[in-house]
């Protein structure tokens, strides 16, 4: 496809976790529990308030169809704050400072008073419902040529544990958020935009690392499209695929709209009450439903099955609508018959339906008030479908495809948080702010400096374990030792299920300084690590792998074994090392470095030949 | 400038505009197209041109005139209010449209009327306000409404109902509500309190009370005897426990269904009758060691104190003298405890037994804040000294239980 | 006629034989040989002849040495008493024999010393004995004790708990406990509570609480961190309530069996140090409707005021004036809650923004009396401003707690 | 026997409930509770104080022997003070003014300063491990003769539901405690003033009545006997059978000393483990038992089985003492081989134990602790047998006899209860007391003034209904009315189950009343109460016997019966009466009273004729 024909723009917020000791707004630590430690569940009502205008925001209103009964579970590590029944603290001064220290990387300019505000979220997600966000800087660079044009500094919300139930342990955790300008124009660029901020955020070295912890939301519109926002992209990797797909859902929906008008299709109002035809069905979800509501879509045959994007069809944008209502989805005749549908069941609908070839009908099922609501609707999709593209929040399903989440937000309905005051920046403040090294350069130097590999270099500086590394080499470990070991050993033991990420960094590098003195040997590393991450001590997980074996245990070892075999080695001279080494190595593998064997073997040769 | 005027100011070397909302610590407030506000000198601040005058749309109220009437008096605490997201103003809404407006279904459970004697912060609530209440409340029944539901800050409330408590005998219930949580945010408890409320006053009850959330879910509400109940919690949407008893009801919700206990007092009980007079000269003083007893003198021109001693009602032997002052030259003085749990009993220690002799007289259970009130009132009713302490002794609107009931 | 004298008068024509005990509203009381008191009119009463001094039998106590040494510091809470019931006289017992021979399970926790500083009411406690109980403690701890017991009135106990727990760092347990019921009667707490406080006193811990039952039953004592426990009850046996937090421990009763919290802090983990002086000169004063400003006067010589204010921390404007005063005369003042439960936070509302400005410092969630026994210790620490406020909001001895942790 | 030979001396001490609106040092109502009530229950230790003297009160050490872990009830009609966990309110003046009374009535003379005094009592009763008591009034005289030496107002204990069980309910409930003189020489005169003195106390008509709420105490002592209390007799009818019963027991037992000390009868010190001898014993009993204990008693043989009391044997007396260790009570081997114990085991067991034929081998089985303590009680209490008789307090048996509580208390254990002050008597408040009218002289009041037969004056005045009567008469009842129906009435239908306990007064006036006037048939009493008792209103209970039967509608009948059987009529002339009178009634009983019938159709009759 060509973009620049199709006119794509697109932009990106950058949603990421900061790793601060306390959460934004209360004194509780920012970490993540299992579900099963919470000591404590309360429940609540939301309920969107009127607003001035005596209207409720259309987001808002979109939640509002459903009930709003909530559950929230409470740890020994959450507080009254995230229960909201304290107020908040000030503001935390940790996540400010990383705030400030990210603007100054993006070149942006702070706001001199920085404002707590409520932004209303009725979804659950926040027990207030609203959460706490603060504009801290606005217009800056990033990678030379892309604008910024703001960053937030907002409090996470709860995660959602089932429909209704949330955990409230990540509620709080300080967020930035990042907005660009709509400065992309191919997939790559967003991807490769989205890439270079991450790099800035991961140099502060204060950012929350692993699953969950950063999120991007892409916003995507090519020319008499809409724009649409795609949610919780989490792969970098997938950010080329979730725009391409986007564009080609657009393409064939504007095609799609030219269709129909030439068409001159047309969407009902009402819906027909057919749970009658289906009495006697053998599909298993009509034949269970108390009730089928039908509507035809005059001059849409064909196309409500047509593909959009791979795997979806119009049909799944009315579905995804029809959802909200809480059924499962809808039947349409351009699918029909299937699903345990027979033919004589679509003839008898199409009969009662008035349907002739060039229609399509649909069908819903469940109670009563939920058929009538979805049949509503898909409707509702449908006539969207003769206007062209409908601006929409989409939530990004695993492949790249997207579904309908809900309508995109009006202008944000906020208003000032009463319970935080406003904080100053001065400039001081910002002069006072060191920048930190990016990753980038971190990687050159480490090429530079201690010689490693570029790919590997940038890999260790990208990677979590940057600071063990970093601790590593000034403990005197040897470059390739320390790199070796803590990428690609942990990475091994981790694809075998075994997870380190327990073992204390202190004892990492007591490890190595071991290994680097010969005391153990690099080999018996997986198996060390593996004792390690199980709990061991230093000590046992060491002894484990067998008994050390010191260099004089060793001279010993050596002395006899070539005893032994004196006349062998004065038969073949040097070249007698090899097989021999193979006979001493059997005995300590593991136990003591090869290298240190194959010294005191050679000079043990050399004394016998 | 002034609020809502369309103003720019530049920031990183961009123009933006924005809305002017206020100037704070020496900064303009803006409020930006993306609902962010940021504070900006002031110096930097153009103005383009005046905002418009936007009028709130209020959706027309039709009350259900088969209904029973209900009085609402609101005294500064808001069960409802409405936010302007264009300036991030919160406006408290105290007419019966603006409220009905804002909790729909109140319409369902009464008629309404509105009354606004006075609108305060409830920390500054004074016993001539509560004259003023107590009249206001009696008027509203006079006038026919078959309950009241007076709203008030929390952080006095239970000191404004007891003293209702004493000045009315009310053949209606009048029962106070709050919110712990303002009622901008959609979390709020004041609908739950309110819907609640309102369903109480409706009901086959004839005392003063509390009503407000049972728990920190949205479940239940209870409904407090107005002199034994306490804010027990500073942010808490349960902050409100009765002390030394059951709650004398509770409604559950959504379906607002009403249990009531035995021992309330039921709808038409009482006569209609209004004591409003209040003696504003009475003190509270907790006992502490160390406390300095030239502090009393302090007190002397009180008519009445209250003393929240330790335990059983006792205080410093260095304070005796004093006091044996103030009751020779007038004062009457009631001790309590700062335990706030369980009965003052000044026969078993010989400080209490000293107390009892210079004629302090033993509170019972009464909570302090209560006994104040009470003492207030009594005040204003009597200055006969043996009446006095048998008023201050008797159990007048609950504030006393004669027996510590088990498991309380 | 003197206690124990043999006399005799007649009642209903009938004379009998009594024993003399003393005289009280102008009668006679007299001791029967059934055991019954009565009052007679003294001029009925005749001498027959005097009593005869009677010893009490101690039976020997021998303390086992390979148990822990423990002190026992008594100033007047009665963890052992006896009864003569000739004269019907409760005498209290605090020498070591003495309390071990009327609990005799105790020689097999520790081997005690025991001193008595002072011996008072604990309503009659006050800073200057802190201080003389606080070296008390100290110099037995140098003296090698293991773990400390003081028997305190259940009264103020709090109070001074907490003073020693601002006076002290302590590697090893310092444990107040009394009763609330006398122990001369076979249903007293005493028992109980002396073996438990005992067991703890010799545990891992290093650090000032309270040990007393924690229900109503006898089935364990709870331990409460001395900042952070208030008498909740007058007269019930688990008055003593931990408030904002769980206690730090418990012993099950009467198998001894402790269970402490991770938070506790262990035995050693600190140094030995005591800091000892204490600025008297505090007040704590309960904000209430209608309190006179012109009371703030009284305090105007006060160096700390701790208020308990209304809710998350407020007073009436009417008082603004005088705190701006006071503070700016340089009296310390510290904000607190009435509410007992919750935080304060005097960032919500305009009065609370007011009290800020004026200086006032935020209390946090510490309880009134433990803000006033600090303020004293803190004020005796430090004349600085800056380090006042600084002390006043870091939490020292568990008497801040950071977070406010959902269902406690 | 002759009660003056054998030097028979008693007293008694009579503990009446009072029925008073508070209990006596509390606010609580004086009503108990059925026990599935309980909202709360308390467990709590006692313990025995040392005592000045550095020992341990008698009783009070008895009851240590087992555990003192105590269980409380608690109910909403109970308070803390019940609990000890509230100070005492000051001592009830209506319980004060009560006992006043009763001791003005008894001639007594008052205490000037009462003091409320504990006594202490650890057998879990009360909570506090004493009850508090105080002397009001000493030496007044009864029924002309005996002198009372005291009257005590004291709290009642709790009540026991199960051994360490207690119901708070009726703990606190004012008691006074009447004391006799050990004034009276034969069984007939202690009931005498036993009922004197219940009869004074009921004339105050401010007394508990029904079960448990007056218990009498008789202390009995022959010549060269021992002074033994036995508690709790709560029948009058009874007490000359305690008494004589307990005479013949003391005779009884001092010709077995005589005869005991002639065979140089001895009580061996220790105990020999016989558990194996019954190893693969019948005996259900022996055979679960951990342990089985015996030992000899030398020239006890026969004795131990002799019957001292009907039913009783000196065997019973050792059996009590050792049933205080828990254990069911002994065998010996004067009863022996019986209760599945073989001649073989008894041959053996007397081999074992070197028993010849003038010894008796007692046995003991349990634990091993409590077989021990069992065999140590029960050769205590066999060596007291040598020395005479002990001074005992014993429980009544059901039918007369009695069996051993524990030794009679020391000196009372008492001291001031502090937490209640002393209470002034003046003789102002002695002269205000209005004496109440003695029931003997009410029952003759009846007899004089509504001619009332005195067998039946006595009964209504000694009866729970007297204020009942006395309201009805006032009403206007014919006093036989009152008295068939409040009397005879009430306690046929009390034998058949029905309870007209809760039938207020008013009611039973009311009801009176319409009989009284005829409009309600005397013969429908009983049906009419039952359904009262049922919980009917009594317009419901009149009407379920029937709709009443107007005087009206009585003549329409009976003047066609009359009419039909006119000419019968004439026949018999007045003699027609009766079984007219048959024919009538089946039609009306129960609907109309049987005289107005009567009247009526008799002067139908005499129209006809």
């Amino acid at each position: 496809m060509d973009y620049k024909v199709l006119g794509l723009t697109a932009g990106i917020e950058i949603h990421q976790q900061l790793d601060t000791a306390e959460k934004l707004y209360c004194r509780c630590p920012t970490i993540l529990r299992n579900i099963d430690e919470r000591n404590g569940e309360i429940r609540r009502y939301l309920r969107a308030t009127v607003s001035e205008m005596g209207g409720i925001d259309r987001a808002a209103e979109e939640e509002m169809k459903q009930m709003r009964f909530f559950s929230y579970y409470a740890y020994d590590t959450t507080c009254l704050v995230e229960n909201d029944d304290e107020p908040p603290t000030p503001m935390n001064p940790e996540a400010l400072q990383i705030t400030l220290t990210i603007a100054k990387m993006l070149l942006m300019t702070p706001i001199s008073q920085v404002h707590t505000m409520r932004k209303m979220v009725i979804d659950g997600s926040n027990t207030t419902g609203f959460q706490r966000t603060a504009l801290v800087a606005m217009n800056g660079i990033a990678g030379g040529d892309c604008a910024i044009e703001s960053i937030c500094l907002e409090e996470e919300a709860a995660q959602r544990v089932t429909d209704k139930t949330f955990s409230l342990d990540r509620l709080g955790i300080p967020l930035v958020e990042i907005t660009t300008a709509p400065c992309m124009h191919t997939p790559e660029e967003v991807k490769e935009i989205a890439e270079y901020i991450g790099m800035i955020l991961r140099s502060t070295r204060k950012v929350k690392r692993g699953l969950g912890t950063i999120r991007q939301d892409v916003n995507i519109s090519i020319r008499d499209g809409a724009r649409v926002e795609i949610k919780g992209v989490q792969e970098l990797d997938l950010i080329p695929e979730v725009v391409s797909r986007e564009v080609e859902r657009q393409v064939s929906l504007l095609a799609i709209r030219e269709e129909l008008r030439s068409r001159s299709a047309e969407v009902p109002r009402g819906k027909i009450d057919v749970t009658d035809l289906f009495s006697s069905t053998k599909s298993k979800v009509l034949k269970k439903a108390p009730c089928i509501m039908a509507a035809t879509l005059k001059g849409f045959a064909g196309i409500v099955g047509r593909e959009i994007q791979p795997g979806r069809r119009l049909g799944s944008e009315m579905s995804d609508y029809a959802k909200k209502c809480g059924v499962g989805g809808l039947f349409h005749t351009d699918e029909l018959p299937a699903y345990g549908v027979t033919e004589e069941e679509v003839a008898a609908l199409r009969e009662r339906m008035l349907a002739d070839d060039g229609d399509c009908v649909i069908i819903v099922s469940g109670t009563e008030e939920q058929a009538s609501c979805a049949i509503r609707q898909a409707l509702k999709r449908a006539g969207m479908a003769l206007e062209g593209i409908p601006e929409e929040t989409r939530k990004m399903l695993p492949e790249g495809c997207s579904a309908y989440m809900r309508p995109l937000p009006g202008a944000a309905r906020m208003y000032p948080e009463t319970d935080v005051l406003p904080v100053e920046i001065t400039e001081e403040m910002m002069d006072a702010i060191k920048l930190p090294e990016l990753l980038t350069d971190v990687a050159a130097r480490f090429t530079e400096e201690l010689g490693i590999d570029g790919a590997l270099a940038r890999h260790i500086a990208y990677s979590d374990r940057l600071p063990t590394f970093e601790k590593a080499i000034a403990a005197g470990i040897k470059p390739a030792l320390a790199a070796r070991t803590l990428i690609s050993t942990l990475r091994e033991l981790s694809r075998d299920g075994v997870d380190c990420g327990r073992v204390p960094d202190e004892m990492l590098i007591l490890l190595l300084v071991r290994v680097n003195k010969g005391e153990v040997a690099k080999e018996a590393l997986p198996d060390i690590l593996r004792a390690l991450a199980g709990g061991a001590s230093l000590e046992e997980a060491i002894l484990s792998v067998g008994p050390t074996f010191s260099v004089k245990d060793l001279e010993c070892l050596i002395e006899e074994i070539v005893t032994e075999r004196a006349e062998f080695i004065r038969d073949r001279g040097m070249a007698a090392l090899g097989p021999v080494m193979g006979v001493v190595m059997k005995e300590v593998r593991g136990r003591i470095d090869g290298q240190i064997v194959a010294d005191i073997l050679k000079r043990s040769i050399e004394k016998v030949i | 400038m002034k609020t809502g005027d369309l103003v720019s100011c530049t920031i990183g070397g961009k123009m933006l505009e924005a809305v002017y909302i206020t100037e704070r610590d020496e900064r303009a407030v803006l409020k930006l197209s993306s609902g962010y506000n940021i504070g900006v000198p002031i110096s930097e601040v153009r103005h383009i041109r005046d905002g418009e005058e936007r009028k709130g749309f209020e959706p027309p109220v039709v009350q259900d005139s088969k209904l029973p009437e209900l009085a609402i008096i609101s005294t500064g605490g808001t069960i409802a209010s409405r936010v302007d997201y264009r300036t991030g103003a919160v406006t408290s809404r105290s007419t019966a449209d603006e409220i009905i407006s804002a909790i729909p279904r109140l319409a369902t459970i009464g008629r309404f009327r509105t009354r606004q004697p006075f609108s305060i912060l409830s920390e500054n609530m004074k016993p001539s306000m509560w004259i003023e209440l107590a009249r206001c409340i009696y008027d509203e029944i006079q006038a026919g409404a078959r309950g009241v539901i007076v709203t008030h800050g929390t952080d006095t409330m239970a000191y404004s109902a007891s003293a209702i408590s004493f000045m009315l005998d009310t053949p209606v219930p009048i029962i106070f509500v709050g919110s712990q949580r303002s009622a901008d945010r959609p979390s709020s408890d004041n609908v739950m309190n309110a819907l609640c409320s309102a369903a109480v006053a409706s009901a086959n009850l004839g005392e003063v009370a509390i009503c407000m959330h049972g728990t920190v879910n949205d479940d239940y509400c209870a409904v407090h005897r107005a002199t034994r109940v306490r804010k027990m919690h500073t942010s808490r949407r349960d902050a409100f426990q009765s002390i030394g008893t059951e709650p004398i009801g509770r409604i559950t919700y959504p379906d607002l269904e009403i249990s009531l206990q035995a021992d309330a007092i039921g709808r038409g009980d009482q006569v209609l009758t209004l004591r409003d007079a209040m003696e504003e000269k009475c003190a509270l003083i907790s006992y502490y060691p160390g406390m300095d007893p030239a502090i009393l003198d302090a007190y002397a021109s009180c008519r009445g104190l209250v003393i929240a001693g330790t335990g059983l009602g006792h205080v410093g032997t260095v304070l005796m003298e004093r006091i044996r002052e103030l009751v020779c030259n007038g004062t009457t003085i009631v001790m309590t405890t700062q335990c706030l749990q369980g009965r003052v009993c000044d026969r078993v220690y010989d400080t209490g037994r000293d107390l009892l002799r210079a004629g302090v007289i033993e509170g019972e259970d009464m909570l302090p804040e209560t006994a104040l009130v009470k003492l207030m009132w009594v005040l204003g009713q009597t200055d006969e000294t043996g009446e006095i302490r048998r008023l201050m002794q008797e159990n007048l609107k609950g504030e006393i239980i004669r027996r510590s009931v088990y498991g309380l």
